[in-house]
């Protein structure tokens, strides 16, 4: 049996596959297919400082390959989440992350801050890439300043493991992960979606309610592998790699080109138990090429 | 009732019209319950342009066959593909999704579906009549040939039918057919079809104070309440479609107790 | 039957479709599939000031509805283009247009005014966009001030039509756009390749021989549509959209997103002959929406 | 030899054994000529993971039966695919592309064909043999059941096989096979099949100084020379080997005429 045990920062995960925020709900939408237990961890739907409706309907548009969305961080609010959601996601014994988002620095330090007291998430993810809303989201995670000025600020009110999940939409994506590897994060995850746009030509109209969304699924493969390579030549932290996988080889890409870990997102909704065969093919390559540890692909590409 | 991905394999695939197929799905291990209006994801292969998984309603369940029959309307490339499958394929689904229509007793009730919107009324029809129930089904289509396998219906309540160009029943809109006008005392209205309909009949239905469930369409990520993609405005705000519906009481939904704009109205 | 004319800037085009640079080489290799002269008009392969041997074999990867290409502008340089390929272009009886590659804005300029000389050479299109070169390429198009000195150079000594071509690769489409069109571009075409990367995971190494490579195809369709979209509601100038382009409506999605014609790339390896059937789309979707001409699509998105 | 784009319909799908399929196509209108060597391009259907086409050479050509055969070994999505067509499906294909072999004329020759390079040199054989050569035919495998439909040549030429294991004809690599020792007085020989291989054939072949071609295999985009991403390093710079293609005198590429390092070396 291979070593399936990876460590981001403080964290200690059985196995290197986590689930995307916004793609698996709190969990219990997946109960009936797999035992969540057995995942490294998952990462929550968005939590913000209020309550969100979200946008309006339709949010969803199939493209080649892939789907733009365009949720809008449809939740509930930091409130309801310690209250309602909190006590039944303390029953996983896996690490519980949860994805922080706002529209302002006070609102993402405000819901830092109370998951900060909540000793069961184990991390947060600080979602500063979210192109679905009007204010705050995609801006903050698409220049160095704003990048680092949550970061900071997150940073100074939590304690515990600090992901920061990048935007892809950018220049540079180098120069936005040495900016918020400065501000304090311990570990960045990347890729967020693309923005991107569906039209229907019949109609003449946008499909999604917003014009435009954020495009995830294997269409963007390529791109976050890009982008994980990037990163990771260029930090110190370790990185967990996000997009389009839905295949161990498609994980096991990403963990060569430099990522510590992956997470998994819209390849759960074509198969709900994806995440469980992503954990067994990897093992799997581990035994046939005779890799001890899952650890040692990390950055293994050889170039 | 837990849900499952299975792999199903194809029994027959009856086309019923140009644009109407009648797939039978045979499980090997026996058949979880099923509730009328409860709904399916499958997964179509072979196309480059279906990424995601398509809903279909369960149209009927065979519990001693162990087969689940879909009726699948083309309209894409998704369904284009479902049509074409042959006996022996197989066909990853997951099911049983959302919630069903509640299964009232011993009332004369009524449901009316349009278009592909019959899908799940066969189902609700067997469920409603095996209570105890008296079922009326009104069918509307643009022509004749839109109407599928009205017969099937008539084993467990009375069939009426209406046709835009009246080649088969009532001419004129399924919302204008006589029923609405000569019948009044229906404990309970169940309706499935455009939202334009859908909207009339909930509007009727507030009128006369019967309580309506109505079944929407909403186009879906996940199926599983996992996306947040599906959702639909109900006095409680955004809810999914694919969890807390498809089937909705109409007075929960957010808009659809006012007179509707569509010109659909049926008084 | 309906008008399919449109201009772009001094050019007529007899129709929208045109093809993209580097994907239908000199027009001849398609000959045997199509008649060319029924296209709009065609972008040739790019042009460099010295003869270019590209990047080392492996120059491709398939991706999830998708290909990589690292290509690396291999050219015979203008000289040779002036000499022994343009004679056999002025052979067609439609726009030709060079498209000018470069890793120095000298090189840029001495291509453009070689081109500027060849009466058959309607328009240039300035590829400040290409991701596989070392040097140069994108770079000049990841940034506004060397997108616009690049242009201006080029504007002085180039007199007919000029295009020029955007990178994708940017944090804000939008700024690089006003930035070339105040340096003097009579159009802007978008999008160039994304940059992307693939790896064979049994190998443990990268797919292409300069491990990034440009991503193309209908998988980046969405991503074009919303740059489309969002350049042509701020420029003046007309805007040449180009992604994933696959079908008529296809086409017509980007004309509706503020497009004015369209380039086919990917696609012509798919189907030689794609082109003819998507200008023969374009014309029954005008019919049966009873529109008179093409050029009523433009941007007439309904939102 | 103008190059089309058309739909062949599948006559026969034969798996000749786990990994290989002969597939027959036919045409329905005249087929062109083509010559051994050039190949055709299959755009894969129905396979969400085969975006580009896929290229394979032309194992035989029946002008009176208006088919072509190809020689299909599994090796992923796509071909899997192709293995799987059955009669009666459609194929949509681009052909002829490329440059074939150079047909010379009663001379003795030698075709080498390792593993699934044996493809194009039933074709190759068959016109040999019909310009007044004495054609010899040397296959190689791992194994016996690698040794593919080895009895077909036997109307062309001489038969000689080699197998890694011993399991069919002579024991070792094919490349080590005793026709290079016994035979001297080649007047060209034709070569197909892994790299190494061909550049260990090809290195024999400069060494005695005979003629040489080999066919090669790079991944392709369009096959048609539009995309320049198919270059092999020629002694005049890069060349696609699509249209410059996929046979070379050996002799015209770049590092193949010096002692290879890959140590399958026939001296
Ligand atoms: C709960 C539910 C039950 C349904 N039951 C049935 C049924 O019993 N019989 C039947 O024929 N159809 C039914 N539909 C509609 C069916 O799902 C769509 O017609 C189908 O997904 C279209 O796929 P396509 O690839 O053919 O079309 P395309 O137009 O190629 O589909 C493109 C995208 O739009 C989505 N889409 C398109 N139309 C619809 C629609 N009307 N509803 C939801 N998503 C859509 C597809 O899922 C896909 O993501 C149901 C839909 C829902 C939500
Ligand atoms: C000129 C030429 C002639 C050929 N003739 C034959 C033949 O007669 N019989 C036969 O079985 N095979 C032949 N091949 C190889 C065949 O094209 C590949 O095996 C096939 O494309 C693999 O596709 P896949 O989807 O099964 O594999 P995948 O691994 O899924 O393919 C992924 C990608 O890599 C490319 N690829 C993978 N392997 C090769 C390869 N060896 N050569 C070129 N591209 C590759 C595919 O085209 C595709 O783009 C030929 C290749 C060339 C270039
Ligand atoms: C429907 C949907 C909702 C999402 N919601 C969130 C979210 O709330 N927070 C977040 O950080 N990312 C969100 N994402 C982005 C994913 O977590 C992930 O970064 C992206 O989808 C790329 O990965 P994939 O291609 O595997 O899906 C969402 C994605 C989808 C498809
Ligand atoms: C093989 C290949 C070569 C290309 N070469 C060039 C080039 O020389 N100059 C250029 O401006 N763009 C080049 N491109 C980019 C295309 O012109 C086009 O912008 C891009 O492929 C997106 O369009 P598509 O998705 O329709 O292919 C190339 C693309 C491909 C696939
Ligand atoms: S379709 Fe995903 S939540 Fe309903
Ligand atoms: S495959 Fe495109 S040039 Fe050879």
């Amino acid at each position: 049996m291979a070593d399936l045990t990876v460590k981001i920062h403080n964290l200690e995960l059985k196995n290197p596959v986590l689930t995307a925020s916004g793609t698996f709900g709190y969990g219990r939408e997946y109960d009936d297919f797999i035992d969540v237990n057995d995942l490294g961890g998952i990462i929550v739907k968005a939590t913000t400082s209020k309550h969100r409706e979200g946008n309006p309907y339709p949010r969803m548009a199939e493209t080649p390959m892939g789907m733009l969305n365009a949720v809008g961080l449809q939740n509930k609010g930091i409130e309801y989440f310690v209250r309602e959601i909190y006590p039944k996601l303390t029953e996983y014994n896996t690490n519980i992350i949860a994805n922080v988002s706002d529209s302002t620095i006070e609102g993402y330090v405000n819901v830092a801050r109370k998951m900060n007291k909540l000793d069961h998430i184990a991390a947060i993810e600080l979602n500063i890439s979210c192109p679905n809303v009007k204010e705050g989201g995609m801006a903050f995670g698409t220049s160095c300043p704003s990048a680092m000025a949550v970061t900071r600020a997150v940073r100074e009110v939590y304690d515990k493991t600090l992901i920061v999940k990048l935007s892809p939409n950018v220049t540079s994506i180098t120069d936005i992960a040495l900016a918020v590897e400065e501000a304090g994060a311990d570990s960045i995850s990347l890729i967020n979606t693309l923005l991107g746009m569906a039209i229907d030509s019949e109609k003449r109209k946008p499909v999604l309610s917003t014009i435009t969304g954020g495009l995830s699924g294997p269409a963007i493969k390529p791109i976050a592998l890009r982008m994980v390579w990037q990163v990771s030549k260029v930090v110190k932290v370790p990185v967990i790699g996000i997009g389009g996988i839905a295949s161990a080889s498609d994980a096991i890409e990403f963990l060569l080109a430099g990522a510590s870990a992956v997470q998994i997102g819209t390849s759960n909704f074509i198969d709900p138990a994806i995440t469980i065969k992503i954990i067994a093919g990897i093992e799997e390559y581990l035994i046939k090429h005779r890799i001890a540890k899952v650890k040692e692909l990390t950055g293994a590409l050889i170039t | 009732m837990k849900k499952q991905i299975a792999k199903l394999v194809v029994v027959e695939n009856t086309p019923l019209n140009v644009k109407h197929n009648l797939l039978e799905l045979k499980s090997h291990s026996p058949l979880t319950e099923m509730l009328p209006g409860q709904f399916v994801e499958i997964k179509v292969n072979g196309s480059e342009s279906t990424y995601l998984r398509r809903p279909f309603s369960i149209h009927r369940v065979d519990y001693d066959k162990n087969t689940i029959h879909l009726l699948i309307k083309v309209v894409g490339k998704g369904t284009k593909s479902l049509s074409e499958l042959e006996a022996g394929d197989s066909v990853d689904i997951i099911f049983p999704l959302g919630k069903g229509f509640s299964i009232t007793e011993n009332e004369e009730v009524l449901l009316v579906g349009g278009g592909c919107g019959v899908a799940p009324l066969y189902f609700l029809a067997e469920q409603l009549h095996r209570n105890g129930n008296t079922v009326n089904i009104l069918i509307g289509g643009k022509s004749g040939e839109d109407i599928l396998l009205h017969d099937q219906y008539k084993a467990y309540g009375n069939v009426f039918i209406s046709t835009e160009d009246g080649s088969l029943g009532e001419k004129g809109m399924v919302t204008a057919h006589s029923i609405f006008s000569s019948h009044a005392g229906f404990g309970k209205i169940y309706c499935c079809g455009p939202d334009g309909m859908m909207r009339a009949v909930a509007h009727y239905a507030e009128k006369h104070k019967i309580p309506c469930e109505v079944s929407l369409e909403n186009t879906m990520a996940c199926g599983i309440g996992a996306c947040l993609c599906c959702v639909v405005e109900s006095v409680q705000g955004n809810v999914c479609v694919c969890t807390e519906g498809p089937v909705f009481e109409s007075s929960t939904l957010k808009g659809w107790t006012v007179e509707n704009e569509i010109g659909c109205s049926l008084d």
